[in-house]
């Protein structure tokens, strides 16, 4: 047993940690987000650089990564930045071409040459088994019809790989230039609709349904340690607030019925992170859908209790746009409605 | 025991909801159920609408051009327009400053103010709450110094409510700083277009605009404008907290948007079903509702000892307490049934082509970010709850 | 309007209350539960003296009571009183023989001659739709067969009256010397099984279901009622015993985390105590079933919270038998147990 | 980072497992699964089996008869045992008195007392709580007063958990009331055979009889039976508070109740199915195990911490909150399973033919009360959150 980072990990957690510190300030990320394309190219582009995309990738995939832990380190960091950048996106769209073997593809989406969006779900249709959009050969390519909804991380993207009905089952496509309705995520990032109209698009596989299931796992990993990330911080700002806020004359962090709030608070917080580490250590097993289904769900239930505690904590202050805080607990609060809601992973665990 | 209303009170209602189908338009209904910022036009004429029955002031006397009405009609009225997701009366002049001038003002001052409350010429906010001063209210700061026939003011307050539409204020400022803290406090009336006040918008987390800070320096104020008595503005503070508020549980109000989160979860789907049929998620709905139903009774209670002139105690503290908690769960779980869905924003902006649920749907995290209010101000629930254990635990 | 107790129910509740007080106190009380019939029936015989079974009935059955508030309001008080006596039996057996016109029975039973049990539910049979328990003729007259479980009461009665299948649908028979297993209940009060082994038995009705779910309605009402009586004893305990025990040089209610606590048990007794007449004042309608049920979930639901709540504040204290208050926990704790718990009540909710 | 257990660790489970299923007899196992109370020749019988391997005290070192086990190695023995359900091994000797006489006691002392906790011959028990003083330890009363060479003690302990069976107790007693409470008292070992010294059971509510009431009337103790030294007990108490516990989180007892839990719930009826087919039902079972995976992995961090001799410091408090919160919402679903049948009493006495459910189901009230005493114990769940509170809001 062993609880530490491995030194690589422990090496790229700090230089992202160090790179969101200098580069990617508060008020930098909220300039950014109430304009399209609602992240920065730029800073994606370093981002890239700083090899975020090649540890989501095992080394004989073309990455220098891929295990649950690889995941869970980058998008603790990302979580306690509250980098707006569409990684999520990104991570899970890289894990599923690599699993479809193209090659070509993850290695340009490793070097930061091709951003592109994962594209699943539908409006009514919140699993794999009841998506519509259908493909079709024509010619020598394909062509996609449906609509796929609240994509992440579609504004200002270089396409989409889109799940869609074949024959075969539910097949992986790239589509280049998506017809989309972008828009603003109220916590922050863009996302869209992807209007698929006969859209051409390039085949990646056929019969892809459990390697879209794996990524869509990856996905919900990522979302539980970026939320850790995010609770970390936001309980710390609460206890620094108490601590300084004075009301009847003392530090308000001196009432006990506070105190025994925020306790219960950095409880939670320890339990999120276990459960994360234990569905990080399950990635890539057979059990891997019910422990990240697991964790998605205590994260969706913590999440919300820690967002709530946390701007009540504040009082009003925590409610503000210009407190960075109250940023940080939309955040957390919409984690939960990412990839499956507590709701829905619960039903998971109860049928697995 | 009995818990129905009178004949009289059912024809009220009914008048009531007469009223609001002939007065209260689709738009600006839709407005309320769909979770748009209502402009200062469309508050300004809700008011002017409800004045044309003198149903504006509910609290006042008829003398004054109140409606006379009892707890329980001001109750009935008060559901019945937030069922019919009509505009809420903008609080601060009529439920307010009218009751505390009634109370405290000089005949000058009811002369000047209260028409002018009623026929919308003044819109009036509050002045309460500094940057070092919310729960506790007392250590406020902002000075009032004499200087001849004037008051001079200089501070700050802040969590100023539709401030950015006033043009009067009434504010709590220190007179004195000798004795307890409490004492050297005075209530005075303002006029925002004075010089030297200065109105800063705060924007909220879920990017609306409502609140606002308000720096005031050397702003000049004449002494007729201070209310009661100088240093006794605690007074008047403390019978507005305590004053008589009906609609604190917001019944009407969880009700109605009880009623939205079961239309959505027949509409909204998981899984390939209704949401309404996922027994877990049907269940939470299910407990909210029968909490709501008890805390509709325990304010029909209330309201029933106010008729007859108990005191509500800490009642209304409890009432507070448990109508936020209600509220605020019901939009948790309609931010919930939105799924994925809950995240596009702006929200009441996105065309209908990007919208992929209902319209009245489209604003539920917003509307939840927003109404995690309820629990912090008008006196936090952790207020709320040391005013109800001063009451248990006194020996 | 109005949330005052008639003058008759006043007086009632009054009496009532004193007799509790003065002649049930809580040693005679805990003297009886561990010994068969674990209740007294000297003690039963001076409450049916008291008009307790009589304001059970309505007026026109021979009672001179029986609305939803005549019930409350005894239950309320014997609740208050952590009364033992099988009062929730007789109050579901006369409510039934009354609807069924058993005018004789009726007529005994409020005249304390005859103290019946009601035996509905069975080994994984807990509604009526369920029950397997059968009744056929015989000569002149029935025998029923089948067993019935948990029966409130059962020890030391005169007879039961039984829910049995007919041809008709569900009846309601009296069964006069019924073979038994008595047992004590853990928070006082006896039950026991109902072996019904081609057993003799007088038909009430051939086709009872609607009376009988109505009389277990009344009896849910009851025991809504009851835990309120519990709750408000239960919180009074607690804030006394704040008030008085002292640790660290002070009282222990001087807690703001304590406080707080107790805050909260005080705002859901309102609750409690406002879903109760609301839930009365549906009793005879169409809507009973619903409000009933919605007031014994939360009266479910609270009841545990303030139960443990009470003991936790207590500390260990709340924990000894010679302490009354963790017989007031227990009672409140396992009311939740009697005819349907918070979840079967919920279930009922959600399918009205 | 890596959750798995070594082959060593892995091999010793098996051995551990091989050991219970030789030796662990099958009806002392039923007594535990069904909640009945255990005899004390049950639980003297099971020390003496676990001390046929020196596996009974795990915390001692080799050469005092302990087995020298790493905390990884007596969390493995610790959880096999409980989903064995064996015995619980009574704490008192080989727990808290051994390892506080290894650390301060003197030769003589070890010489005599750590065979005779090991071979069975002393059971011993603890005298810390006394009415007054539960939470507040430090102003505990009992008084040592020296005659001689003999100390005099007087007062009274309580909560003194299977007193009833003990011939030693080890007391906290005041000997000085000078300065700081803490600093006035003393660690003695007390005869319970000596003349002056009444037991009296107190029964609980669920109407077990596992802790007592000891009054101390003049008994007399040789000034030799002091640890350590006069006036610094406290030291002593505090040393066993956060004395190194494997098994706070009790994830063991917690992975064991959930099974039964989940059996229960597949043969258990409600609406005429399996309780594990009601959504509702089965939403909580599922959200309390999630919440025990988590604590389970919480708890190894921790325990991969202590290998390294890193302090265990609050986490240990959150363990304890968390721990106990989990268990007991295990036993209120267990309770709540049975329905109608949770109520017959006492449960471990009913006939078969009373009985209506499984007979591992027919103690759940009587256990779900009991173990109420799981967030009070061991310092309260307020006190543990006290305790981090401390350590989170240092400045």
């Amino acid at each position: 047993m062993d609880f530490k980072l491995t030194e690589d990990r422990q090496m790229l957690s700090d230089t992202l940690r160090r790179y969101l510190a200098d580069q990617y300030d508060f008020e930098t990320r909220n300039g950014l987000i109430e304009t399209a394309p609602y992240h920065s190219p730029a800073k994606w582009a370093e981002l890239s650089e700083l090899g975020l995309i090649g540890a989501f990738v095992p080394e004989d995939q073309g990455g220098f990564g891929g295990a649950g832990f690889d995941i869970t380190t980058v998008f603790e960091e990302l979580g306690r930045g509250l980098c707006p950048e569409p990684i999520l996106a990104t991570l899970m769209s890289v894990r599923a071409a690599a699993d479809c073997g193209a090659e070509e593809l993850v290695e340009d989406m490793i070097a930061g040459a091709k951003r592109l969006t994962f594209a699943v779900f539908e409006p009514d249709a919140d699993s794999l088994a009841l998506i519509r959009t259908s493909a079709d050969k024509s010619g020598d390519g394909w062509v996609l019809n449906g609509r796929k909804s609240v994509v992440y991380g579609l504004p200002g993207a270089d396409g989409a790989l889109v799940a869609a009905r074949t024959e075969a089952g539910v097949g992986l496509f790239l589509v280049d230039s998506p017809e989309t309705i972008d828009y603003a995520m109220i916590d922050g990032g863009g996302a869209g609709e992807l209007i698929l109209d006969s859209a051409a698009a390039t085949c990646i596989s056929e019969d892809a349904g459990d390697i879209i299931e794996a990524a869509l796992d990856a996905g919900r990993l990522a979302l539980c340690a970026e939320a850790v990330g995010v609770m970390e911080v936001l309980v710390d700002m609460t206890v620094d607030y108490l601590k300084q806020r004075k009301q009847f004359g003392r530090p308000i962090a001196s009432f006990q019925a506070l105190q025994h709030r925020a306790v219960d608070m950095a409880i939670e917080i320890e339990q999120c992170r276990a459960i994360t580490i234990l569905a990080a250590s399950k990635l890539g097993t057979d059990e891997a859908g019910k422990f990240v289904a697991m964790a998605k769900n205590l994260i969706g239930r913590t999440g919300l209790l820690i967002s709530e505690e946390s701007i009540q904590l504040h009082g009003g202050i925590g409610m503000t746009w210009e407190y960075p805080g109250s940023h940080y607990a939309k955040r957390l609060s919409m984690i939960d409605h990412q990839l499956g809601d507590r709701y829905a992973q619960l039903h998971r665990v109860m049928a697995a | 025991m009995d818990l129905s209303f009178t004949p009289e009170e059912e024809a009220f209602r009914a008048e009531v909801k007469t009223f609001l189908a002939e007065n209260l338009s689709e738009e600006l209904a839709a407005k309320g159920r769909n979770g748009e910022e209502l402009t200062k036009a469309d508050m300004e004429g809700w008011h002017a609408t409800l004045q044309t029955r003198n149903w504006l002031a509910a609290t006042w006397p008829v003398e004054y051009g109140g409606p006379g009405w009892s707890a329980v009609e001001r109750h009935i009225f008060e559901e019945e327009c937030a069922m019919a997701f009509a505009p809420r009366i903008v609080a601060f002049g009529v439920s307010m400053l009218g009751p505390v001038l009634l109370k405290f003002g000089s005949d000058e001052q009811k002369a000047e103010f209260l028409p002018r409350i009623l026929d919308g010429t003044h819109w009036w906010c509050q002045g309460y709450s500094e940057p070092g001063a919310g729960s506790d209210l007392a250590s406020l700061k902002t000075r009032a110094d004499r200087d001849g026939d004037h008051y001079v003011i200089n501070g700050q307050k802040t969590w100023t409510t539709l401030g950015q539409h006033a043009d009067k204020v009434f504010c709590l400022v220190r007179t004195s700083s000798e004795g307890k803290p409490q004492e050297g406090i005075s209530f005075v009336l303002v006029d925002m277009n004075r010089p030297g006040i200065e109105v800063r918008p705060i924007k909220l987390l879920e990017g609306g605009h409502e609140v606002n800070e308000v720096f005031f320096t050397d702003v000049r104020v004449p002494v007729a404008n201070l209310v009661g008595e100088e240093n006794k503005g605690w007074t008047i503070a403390k019978y507005l907290l305590t004053h008589e508020r009906t609609n604190i549980a917001g019944v009407g109000f969880s009700l109605r948007d009880l009623d939205r989160l079961k239309r959505l979860s027949k509409q909204l789907h998981r899984m390939g079903k209704p949401l309404a049929e996922d027994p877990v998620f049907a269940a939470e709905i299910a407990e909210v509702e029968i909490d709501l139903e008890a805390m509709r009774v325990m304010n029909l209670a209330m309201l029933s000892a106010a008729k007859e002139g108990a005191a509500p105690g800490m009642q209304s503290s409890m009432l507070k307490i448990k109508g936020t908690v209600i509220r605020q769960r019901i939009h948790g779980l309609t931010k919930s049934a939105l799924g994925a869905a809950a995240a596009p924003f702006p929200a009441t902006e996105l065309s209908d082509n990007a919208r992929t649920v209902p319209e009245e749907a489209t604003a539920s995290a917003a509307t939840y970010f927003n109404n995690r209010k309820l629990s912090i101000f008008g006196g936090s629930n952790e207020i709320q709850r040391n005013i109800i254990a001063k009451d248990m635990f006194r020996s």
